[in-house]
């Protein structure tokens, strides 16, 4: 699903915020993305997103190159991937209905289509009550449940989620990890990015330890959900 | 499929529209009064031009004949004047009409010419020419052919006069030119430039739209929309608002005692001159969109 | 203190400029245009003036003396005219020099003229006025007492002309103002509302700045400041790029054989329309800077 | 320190963020506001600090009664508040020094003595590498870190912080407790609202447990530092 070949994001003027990543994420993986503040967990899944164009290397996700592709490629690319940013990136003139159907509109599906998929899913996460709700008037931890609610809402191949319990109580935080593991199950490969360790309870298949922008190591699950990690050599 | 889309981004444009309604007024608000500088300039200097016109139709040519030409001389010379297709009007004016005039000109001296014992003064038409045969290169041909014809003695016109008219004419037309141009210029830019600032406004959610995955298509149309329909206010409202000070003005100039009302009737923009702006309008609105958010869409 | 307080403050006005500097360059454009057209409007609604001036300076006065009035009591005519404070200059016309006139705006009939036993023509004063004497009342008023002068047979002047010529001014003169005002109100408009939205895109720094502490006062002196900067900066570049511009036309304009150069000169505009349009400018941007602030500054 | 009586607030159209709160916390304290997503901790913290207005009820912070108080009174006070957003309101086009160095600008402070103060604080929560960038150029976890130094940097007589942690890894989150402690051993009264419980270890002199806009209970610790808390009346 997910390739990295020798990649560096460096940003102006200087500052290396990954530097020579290799990864190789399979498809249906539920994998972790730890390490301190400022290590450079955003920084690698927005590059795996597109969002941010490396500096050196390669990546491929879901066969496409996205350093080379086209840049209308990239739009198809993120409509079957969703992503919880850590600053949820909401739509602050919107409701949390119109936040979450925006995932669905971009891919022209038809009015009660979307209506019947944002309706589940902001059940899912909890939103019903404050469908109507703008996000400046929902707490923190509401406006979270609304990316991941977008973020989810297209069925995506790939999820990246960055951070997405941080403004989450303890039980909300229970019922999401749970949601993503369904979602995983149905096959589609979850990348979480997270400082809060107790989320390794949840049995990845990997984790990947970033400090100071270098992977310090990937750990692959030596078998499922057993919670303990063997070192795997990447390519 | 074409019309649910297209249903799907007016529905779009309008929640903008309302969702943004501040700064959608402020933007159909400067539209409108840029748009209202340059249609009440349009309006003035059209009124300013028709008013030139009707001064201009007034020039008229004499057309001196010879003296003691027989009656149907003078019936053929008065033929052959009616055939150029320059000429509008003539009339006949007798010595004795030509002299009345001279004393009404010169009213001190009334007795002076009454007192005469021969009438001095020749028979001669007075010609009033069409519309657009007034400059002066065209009177001095036409002076010429019309002495050309046997029985006339000479042809006289304001030369000074037409001339000093003409350039004057010229001048102001320069002048409106150039304000028009000057104008329109700011006009766009002021509008495209305004849209440009909302856009900035809103820069936030053109990086949300890219980041879901819409095309640059899909994000541009309902700015586009909104951007038509914002140009397309401000003009109906621009037009709105001098229809109705028009009204206002024209009623009140015309109990003014301004000779020029005599003349000329200040008139509504013709229909398309509002076209044009209302046309003008949308098109500022739709490129100003189109071009203020090229700068947004270029980032991923 | 208060020195401090200044640096510190016109510190923040220059970091914001650079920091929102396409805004800023934005609303310096549309504030420049804006005066642009203001002032192209003013210089050359002066120009038309100016024009229309000389025109109405050459209107003459004719005083026609009673037929064989003896030199001296001439004179004294002459002297007695020379004492109303209208009067520019004075210069006698003989019955001969009147006849040669006539005979030049009738060249035809130069003969006939010529061939008078008598001449019928009086001797006569033209009188030049000085400026602002020329209405048709005042004209009324000096002509009753020109002829009130012992030897004086007539007074007479282009009555109907400068009664048109006036109401013709009067036009011009109300559709001047009629534009500028337009213009006057959409520059004020059209610039506090770019202000505004600027502003606008800025609410979240000013919703900060409260949340932190800053007193009104202190969140507004920067905005002022920049709105001040903004104003000062389009109206100097309105006036260079009108400057230019004039320079050009001017230049272009003098080789154009337009009749009204050769009595006028297009001017630039004078010193104080300069600092008008440099406080305007000024003024519209602190004024636009401060009530745009309002609305966000009310919250809490 | 800060008194509340019957304090509500009602968002329109009639969504009860916080009803009939009665609290009492004293100069000096170390208190926690928890509760889930959306129990109204944040709601609650704005009120102290008069960024919202209650619907009903009376409060007074520090002497002020902050509802009836003069408009002009309420910057006086927020310049002895710090207060840590929990979405951080950084001016996203300023440095992160500019950001820290806002809070002592309004009180009109000498330029040098803002720099020392400025850069002591960011050495403190460990961005002094970071100084030039802006908000946005910087990873969620350094982002809050610089909400805690501008709210922390004016020596306020009171900190409201809103999630502190909720973007920062365990090291660092030990480091910026540890910051709020010693604070508050200087008599600065700290009020921190969270849904991470972990944050209990540190001893707080009073919790406070918030839930959909009540408060459910309010619990003081017996004897300093002891971790155990009995039940409190507020008046
Ligand atoms: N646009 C940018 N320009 C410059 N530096 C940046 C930019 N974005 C991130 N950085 C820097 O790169 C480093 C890594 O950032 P990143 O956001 O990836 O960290 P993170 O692991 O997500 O941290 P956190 O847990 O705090 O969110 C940080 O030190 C940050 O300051
Ligand atoms: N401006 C507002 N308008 C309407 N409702 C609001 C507004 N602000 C908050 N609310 C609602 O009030 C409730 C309490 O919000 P608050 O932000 O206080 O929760 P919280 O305890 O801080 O939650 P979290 O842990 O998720 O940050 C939420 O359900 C929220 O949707
Ligand atoms: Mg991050
Ligand atoms: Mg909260």
């Amino acid at each position: 699903m997910i390739q990295m070949f020798h990649v560096y994001k460096i940003y102006p003027p200087n500052y290396r915020a990954v530097a020579d990543a290799n990864l190789k994420i399979d498809k249906g993986e539920f994998v972790f993305v730890i390490g301190p503040s400022g290590a450079g967990k955003t920084t690698l899944l927005k590059l795996i997103f597109g969002a941010e164009p490396p500096t050196k290397g390669q990546i491929i996700v879901d066969g496409i190159n996205t350093v080379r592709a086209k840049t209308s490629t990239i739009p198809l690319l993120r409509r079957r991937v969703g992503f919880v940013f850590q600053d949820f990136k909401l739509l602050n003139h919107r409701s949390v209905y119109d936040n979450v159907a925006l995932a669905l509109e971009v891919l022209g599906l038809k009015k009660k289509l979307i209506r019947k998929r944002v309706l589940q899913v902001l059940k899912q996460v909890g939103l019903l009550n404050r469908i109507n709700a703008i996000p400046p008037a929902l707490s923190g931890g509401e406006q979270q449940r609304v990316a991941i609610a977008r973020a989810i809402v297209n069925d995506p191949i790939l999820l990246l989620a960055d951070e997405p319990t941080g403004n989450l109580d303890a039980d909300i935080t229970k019922e999401i990890m749970k949601l993503f593991k369904v979602i995983n199950s149905w096959g589609t490969t979850v990348v979480i990015a997270t400082h809060n360790k107790n989320l390794l309870s949840y049995h990845p298949t990997k984790l990947i330890v970033l400090k100071k922008g270098s992977v310090q190591g990937v750990f692959v699950s030596s078998h499922k959900n057993s919670g303990s990690f063997v070192p795997q050599n990447v390519q | 499929m074409i019309i649910r889309k297209l249903v799907y981004f007016t529905a779009k444009a309008i929640q903008n529209i309302r969702q943004f309604l501040l700064i959608n007024l402020i933007t159909v608000g400067i539209i409108s009064l840029s748009l209202i500088v340059l249609s009440s300039f349009l309006m003035i200097s059209l009124t300013l031009q028709k008013y030139l016109d009707t001064w201009k139709r007034q020039v008229p040519v004499a057309v001196y004949i010879k003296d003691g030409l027989p009656p149907d001389e003078t019936t053929a010379v008065r033929q052959k004047i009616m055939n150029f297709h320059e000429v509008e009007e003539v009339s006949f004016i007798s010595p004795e009409e030509a002299i009345r005039s001279l004393q009404e000109i010169f009213p001190g001296q009334a007795h002076v010419f009454g007192s005469l014992k021969e009438n001095p003064l020749p028979a001669s038409f007075e010609i009033r020419l069409k519309v657009g045969y007034q400059s002066p290169e065209r009177l001095r041909t036409l002076a010429g052919n019309l002495e050309r014809i046997p029985g006339v003695d000479e042809v006289e016109y304001a030369k000074d006069w037409i001339e000093g008219y003409e350039s004057f004419f010229n001048f102001v037309n320069t002048v409106a030119w150039t304000i028009g141009t000057i104008i329109v210029f700011a006009t766009i830019f002021i509008v495209s430039n305004t849209i440009r600032l909302t856009v900035y406004a809103r820069r936030e959610e053109i990086e949300i739209m890219k980041l879901v995955g819409a095309s640059n298509l899909f994000i541009r149309i309902p700015f586009l929309f909104e951007g038509i329909v914002q140009g397309l206010l401000g003009a109906v409202l621009a037009l709105i608002a001098l229809y109705g000070s028009f009204r206002l003005c024209a009623g009140w100039l015309v109990h003014q005692s301004f000779l020029p009302l005599q003349y000329v009737q200040i008139s509504f923009l013709p229909l398309n001159y509002g076209l044009f702006i209302l046309i003008g309008g949308m098109a500022t609105g739709l490129l100003g969109s189109f071009f203020a958010l090229g700068r947004y869409l270029r980032v991923s």
